[in-house]
């Protein structure tokens, strides 16, 4: 187990390692940083000025390695924006994408799980078919159409939730909902997998011959197994709706880091779109690291391979 | 389509033990139900894409300030001429939408041809070889699953500048690696057969094992996997242009024409209704049919 | 009478890496095994599952690399023939027809991919090899285009055979050539391999389980024991005087049948 | 609405226990919803449009252009005036004090320009001052401004862009300190700084009023909302009470619904049509005067500026009407003639016309409408999109041909930050013509109006009979508003929310 750990961990740093200097050598190409940063009335030598004030003059070999030295010190550098650290500013903005990812995970899981269950129970009847037509549905429709549709008749025209912004938890409702409906359908699709193996297996028949009643078997002992596959999925899917969440987070003016990057992008901020590249990408190496140790921790089989 | 069917014929033993007959025929019934209006509606979509020439009303391209803006056939004031209305430069907006299906069906297919060449190369690679080539090809796998693609895509397309082409071979590069997760293990599957010792005992060069023994019988994820990720390059293409850097005009990718009309959601919502309907039933049709090619050939994958 | 095939002190080992920073340790799978085929003769190989008898066959087919040792045809180092000529050489009899044919290829595809490989006579040529093959090892030629899933097991064996033989090898190596089928169907194989080594003037290597079906065609019979042979005499004599403790064990287990012997396979 | 949505929508709505709305009248708070929010709030570390505004509202200028008269009015300063072409001097006023209660004197001013001139302290809209040279002090409440060389717009920047810091407590927290908790003179405090979420602003009630006045209403709160249907829905729904930047679609169909209007306001933002008629970039058909001439007639842009934006007026010199020195009576005007395009094109000798890749950053559809009247007279057009900055910057290295780009002036009304800026020789200078130039340098060179006017006049008419660069028109764009808000648009592009208030 510690072997397989230390292994994980190696590789870990590795793809890390390999993300950030893609990271650093694709956002450094894109476009002339100097240029961006004195705004859209400034004249050549102001930009020539700036340029050599922030260093942006030297060789990229020299400014990623500056940059991998201070980033490993947890030193992510200067917005070339705003006016706190990029540490600072990730720190302030983090929150509110993982509030939302979370949520719409829970979401998700809320929609997937149950309706994952109960057409396993019923395959091929009619309930099956309508749960599986929903998650068909909800990858078809795109995630930014979905969120302005949601928002006019809920926000507008019903006047339930707020419209835009991240103030209060109502107004996560909607953008939790639409981030968590797009992750719907494979969490439903392994439920329901799932649970078509674990009702036809030996021990369920076992625990119905005993004559244990009908619900208990489903929850104690069909939906605990079915489930197992589908938490090690469900980190995975919190990895992609960190990044779902530019999307999302632009439709509905939340302040999180997804709609950060974007705005970034947008505006050439560097060490912003470097260290939330970064960022995600650990958080994604690191969820599906967690995920595998507790899937070794379970099934000693795979440590061994 | 006869490959399919003869491999039907084999009845695994097992399995018929294990699921009873109804079962099975329902389910093979509604794979089939899914190709046949997948593959209808998706055939309609080609057809129109070929033939958008013959078939749109006017030019996509030609436009008429004084004309914007007109709204379709279900509202008051259309105008007969332009059954779906007119865009924002006084397009017509049913032929945009015929135009628009190959742009999107191009991003799509493109994409999806390119991705699966690196993924399945990749996959097949580190199947095949294992070992050393597999732990590095397993560690570039891991690199691009930690990227997220909206980021990546982003940075990239405002790096070279959105074109049509960029588009694609961005999408393309980025969208490899659930064909190479797939495909690995397929091979992996496939290499362990007796057929491929066989193979390599008659003295065949490893290029042919691979092309004409291990391929063939791995092609069939790769058909299910395509498909899935042309629905998921379409609405990424969408997505990328939502946020402004997609397509660029004049071509009238769906995409592009929902994030065109988003300025007009609020109170003209028909102008980003019409293509984000045209956009999902297309990405319907496309999901469709790969569920149901899956379901059909699930069977057999289990050998 | 020289060996047509011959095996020298030949070791396999694999390397087995325990974890990232710990030393490898190495699997000896194949150790110190001479064993030699005399021309028109067939040898049995018996053993345990995990014995490292296939080991052994796919270092004689050359589809692993031997550590150590040697393998001579003809008096001639194996490693000196190139794949190619090897291949023309010997051939291989898988134990599971249904794994061991490609299920996207035809019969014909088959049963010609040797011929194709080797780039031997024009289509039409092949065909009518195929054609040949096939009535030879009874198939009925309108199988020629046929899926393997449309053929029995006994049917896919015969077609497994008549892709090794296509290319008249001297040597076949047959691993378990009828566990996989269904008992009455596996005289029917065993039958028409001994035909066609009489007919065709074949060497088998025969690796098999069934002491049976060993003591029934092998003229020789070799024992592997943890990757070694601990017993190598003509089949009479191993049968009758079994001289290794091991070997007396197999012999009693047979006797007093052990169905976890029987039962393996699919 | 139904009985029974109503009733769901009650019972979800007390069940989520919404907050009700804080924007409006009752409470005396204007709420802005705007797209961007600056990214720091000391004004001088930036250049987004909304920290420009701000600067009005927090700080104040030594004096005040009216926004009426365009006049210059003492403000901060009670007396400005040239000693000679380079030196300027000040004299303040005495009863000014900052939010925190700091007094207003020589120090501030001295300090604030010399801060923001000294290139190691880095900020990012130094050029707003760099102009200048030095500031000195020469009494309690006198300065003296040292220019080194003539700079025309002078009085024009202390009037507008140069605003005043406190001395003391500037130094006291930091140029990153200020950013979040920013202090000045002007007629709004800043109440409460939550980055990425609001700002809250309340009136200053100890103002001295000077040539802006007081404030009318007592609370602003900016809200940052980046999608513009949301900020639409945000002001219907009650929640809001100015939005901005809306095209005419919605500025039209706002109106339309009760309790809210939308009103048109244009800007000094000038679109134009850049040529590089020098053909630093390469061999290309724009290096003739016709084709260039060919496509100032194929462009319908009147039709654009009615038809897409819905206002701004069409213009034809290369700078903002109401700027210093923007007149020529002689200069060429160029009609929308299709017919005299492909004659032109014709005699140029391109009679099927040709294809040429055509850059833009901003208003895709302007640019798309533009393509589609190049291809009516044969000029295959294919769209370069890019950020702005990778487009300046391409610019700058000579390798775009012919874009369709915006300026706006930084706020200045002056020819000089248009005109001058763009035909100087400098990076930006595709044309480089000898002859504009030197009209352009004797109208910098003076501070004599009436000489500068003449020599812009010369140069706007060369610039034009050459067709270096097509100007468009100015941009315009709708606010929409509350009902109960009474606010008056302004062309600077500057929303002066003091001046609003409740009807």
């Amino acid at each position: 187990m510690l072997n397989f750990t230390v292994r994980r961990i190696f590789l870990v740093i590795l793809v890390a390692f390999t993300v950030s200097v893609i990271a650093f050598f694709l956002v450094r190409m894109s476009g002339d940083l100097a240029t961006a940063l004195a705004g859209e009335d400034a004249n050549a030598q102001e930009i020539a000025d700036i340029k050599k004030i922030y260093g942006l003059d030297r060789p990229l070999i020299i400014q990623y390695a500056d940059w991998l030295i201070d980033a490993l010190r947890g030193d992510f550098g200067a917005s070339l924006y705003f006016p706190e650290t990029v540490g600072e500013l990730v720190a302030m903005r983090l929150p509110t994408t993982l509030q939302l990812a979370f949520s719409g995970l829970i979401i998700s899981l809320l929609i997937g799980i149950p309706f994952g269950v109960i057409s396993a129970l019923k395959p091929d009847s009619w309930i099956d078919r309508i749960s599986m037509s929903i998650a068909v549905a909800g990858q078809a429709i795109p995630t930014f159409w979905m969120g302005l549709m949601l928002m006019v008749l809920f926000g507008l025209i019903l006047r339930l939730t707020p419209i835009s912004g991240d103030e209060s938890w109502q107004h996560f409702i909607l953008p939790a909902f639409t981030l968590g409906y797009y992750s719907t359908p494979p969490i439903m699709r392994l439920t329901r997998s799932g649970m078509l193996e674990v009702l036809a297996g030996d021990y369920i028949r076992t625990a119905y011959a005993k004559g244990l009643k009908p619900l208990r078997v489903l929850f104690k002992h069909a939906l605990r197994n079915a489930v197992i596959p589908v938490v090690a999925l469900a980190s995975v899917q919190f990895g992609h709706m960190l990044s779902g969440a530019i999307v999302i987070e632009s439709v509905f003016a939340m302040q999180g880091i997804g709609y950060l990057a974007w705005e970034s992008i947008l505006r050439n901020d560097i060490a912003v779109i470097q260290a939330i590249l970064l960022i995600v990408c650990l958080f994604y190496v690191g969820l599906t690291f967690i995920s595998d140790l507790v899937n070794a921790w379970l099934d000693p089989r795979i440590r061994v391979s | 389509m006869s490959n399919i069917s003869a491999d039907h014929q084999k009845l695994d033993p097992d399995e018929a033990l294990r699921s009873n007959m109804t079962r099975h025929l329902f389910r093979r019934i509604s794979a089939h139900n899914s190709i046949l209006i997948g593959g209808t509606v998706l055939g309609a979509i080609v057809f129109m894409a070929l033939f958008a020439s013959l078939l749109a009303p006017h030019d996509p391209f030609s436009q008429d300030l004084s004309k914007r803006l007109l709204p379709p056939f279900w509202m008051e004031e259309h105008n007969p001429k332009h059954i779906l209305g007119t865009d924002n430069l006084g397009r017509d907006y049913l032929s945009r939408l015929i135009y628009g299906a190959q742009i999107s069906l191009m991003i799509g297919v493109c994409t999806a041809i390119i991705s699966g060449i690196i993924g399945s190369a990749l996959g097949i690679t580190a199947g095949y070889f294992g070992g050393r080539v597999d732990a590095v090809i397993t560690f570039i796998i891991t690199t691009r699953l930690s990227m997220p693609i909206v980021l990546v895509a982003l940075a990239v397309v405002a790096l070279v500048g959105g074109s049509l082409h960029a588009v694609i071979l961005v999408l393309g590069f980025l969208l490899w690696d659930r064909y190479a997760v797939v495909m690995r293990s397929a091979t992996q599957q496939a290499r362990n057969m007796d057929y491929v010792s066989a193979a390599r005992a008659i003295g065949c060069p490893t290029w042919r094992i691979v092309l004409s023994e291990i391929f063939p019988n791995v092609v069939n994820n790769l058909i299910v996997i395509a498909t899935f990720e042309v629905a998921h390059a379409i609405l990424l293409e969408a997505s990328l242009s939502f946020l402004g850097l997609g397509v660029q005009p004049p071509d009238p990718s769906w995409g592009l024409m929902i994030a065109e009309g988003k300025e007009f959601l609020l109170f003209d919502p028909w102008i980003i209704t019409i293509p984000g309907i045209a956009l999902s039933i297309l990405v319907l049709a496309v999901n469709m049919l790969g569920d149901g090619i899956r379901d059909v050939s699930a069977p057999e994958n289990r050998n | 009478m020289t060996p047509i095939l011959e095996t020298r002190d030949l070791e396999c080992s694999f390397q087995i890496s325990t974890g990232m920073f710990s030393p490898k340790k190495a699997l000896v799978a194949v150790n110190g095994v001479s064993v030699q085929l005399l021309k028109g003769q067939v040898l049995g190989l018996v053993g345990e599952s995990g014995c490292g008898k296939s080991t052994l066959a796919k270092m004689l087919l050359g589809l692993q690399r031997p550590t150590k040792g040697n393998i001579l045809f003809d008096g001639q180092p194996l490693e000196k023939l190139s794949q190619f000529e090897r291949a023309a050489r010997v051939q291989p009899i898988f134990q599971d027809p249904y794994s061991s044919l490609n299920p996207r290829k035809t019969i014909f595809e088959i049963i010609t991919l040797p011929l194709s490989v080797h780039k031997i006579g024009t289509s039409r040529d092949r065909v009518l090899k195929a054609k040949e093959m096939m009535d030879l090892c009874g198939l009925a030629s309108r199988y020629l285009n046929s899926y393997p899933s449309q053929l029995s097991g006994g049917q896919r064996q015969r077609v497994a055979i008549a892709r090794a033989l296509v290319m008249k090898p001297e040597v076949v190596i047959c691993d378990e050539p009828t566990s996989a089928l269904d008992v009455s169907v596996q005289s029917q194989i065993l039958n028409l391999l001994m035909e066609l080594k009489n007919e065709l003037g074949l060497t088998y290597l025969l690796i098999s389980h069934n002491l049976a079906v060993v003591e029934h065609l092998a003229d020789r019979v070799a024992v592997m024991y943890f990757g070694e042979i601990v017993e190598n005499e003509d089949t009479e004599q191993l049968f009758n005087k079994p001289r290794h403790e091991y070997t007396q064990k197999l012999l009693n287990s047979v006797l007093a049948p052990d169905p976890s012997l029987f039962s393996r396979g699919v | 609405m139904s009985k029974w949505t109503k009733f769901v929508s009650f019972l979800i709505a007390s069940l989520f226990g919404l907050s009700e709305a804080h924007a409006g009248k009752e409470n005396d708070t204007l709420v802005w919803v705007t797209k961007f929010e600056p990214p720091t709030y000391n004004y001088y570390d930036q250049t987004l449009r909304e920290g420009v505004i701000l600067s009005r509202h927090i700080w104040d200028s030594l004096y005040w252009r009216d926004l009426e008269t365009g006049e210059f009015k003492p403000h901060l300063a009670t007396k400005m005036e040239y000693s000679n072409p380079t030196t300027i001097d000040i004299t303040l006023r005495k009863d000014v004090v900052f939010h925190n209660g700091e007094k207003f004197d020589a120090d501030d001013v001295v300090f604030t320009i010399n801060e923001i001139l000294n290139p190691e302290n880095k900020y990012k809209n130094r050029k707003l001052i760099s102009w200048a040279k030095k500031a000195e002090k020469t009494g309690q409440y006198s300065v003296r401004l040292h220019l080194g060389k003539i700079f025309a717009p002078a009085m024009e920047m202390l009037s507008t862009a140069v605003v005043m810091y406190p001395d003391e407590y500037y130094k006291k927290v930091g140029k990153n300190g200020f950013a979040r908790a920013p202090v000045g003179t002007g007629p709004y405090k800043a109440a409460e700084v939550v980055p990425g979420k609001h700002l809250a602003l309340e009136r200053n009630e100890s103002y001295f009023g000077g040539a802006k006045g007081k404030a009318n209403i007592s609370k602003v709160l900016m809200r940052f909302v980046d999608e513009p249907n949301t900020q639409i829905a945000e002001l219907m729904s009650g929640n809001a009470d100015l939005i901005w930047r809306l095209n005419k679609e919605q500025g039209k169909k706002l109106n339309r619904v009760s309790g809210v209007r939308a009103v048109a306001g244009e800007t000094m933002r000038v679109g134009y049509l850049q040529f590089d008629s020098s053909g630093s970039t390469g061999e290309h058909p724009l290096k003739n005067i016709k084709v260039r001439q060919a496509i100032s007639h194929a462009i319908d842009r009147e039709s654009i500026a009615v038809n897409l934006q819905g206002g701004g007026q069409v213009l034809d010199l290369f700078c903002y009407p109401t700027q210093v020195g923007c007149e020529s009576p002689n200069a060429p005007k160029y009609s929308y003639d299709p017919a005299k395009a492909k004659q032109l094109l014709a005699e140029a000798g391109y009679p099927n016309g040709f294809e040429i890749d055509f850059y833009a950053y901003r208003n895709r559809n302007f640019a798309e409408a533009m393509m589609g009247f190049m291809a009516e007279v044969g000029i295959k057009a294919n769209m370069e999109w890019m950020k702005y900055s990778a487009l300046r910057d391409k610019v700058r290295k000579d390798e775009v041909p012919f874009n369709f780009m915006t300026w706006g002036s930084g706020s200045v009304n002056d020819v000089f930050r248009i005109t001058s800026y763009f035909f100087n020789h400098s990076s930006d200078d595709l044309a480089l013509d000898p002859d504009v130039k030197k009209y352009l340098d004797a109208g910098d060179g003076t501070i004599v109006v009436e000489d500068r006017k003449k020599n812009y006049s010369e140069a706007l008419r060369l610039i034009a009979e050459r067709a270096h660069a097509l100007p468009l028109f100015s941009y315009a764009y709708y606010y929409g508003m509350s009902d109960d808000l009474d606010f008056q648009t302004t062309p600077d592009e500057i929303v002066h929310l003091y001046r609003a208030k409740w009807k």
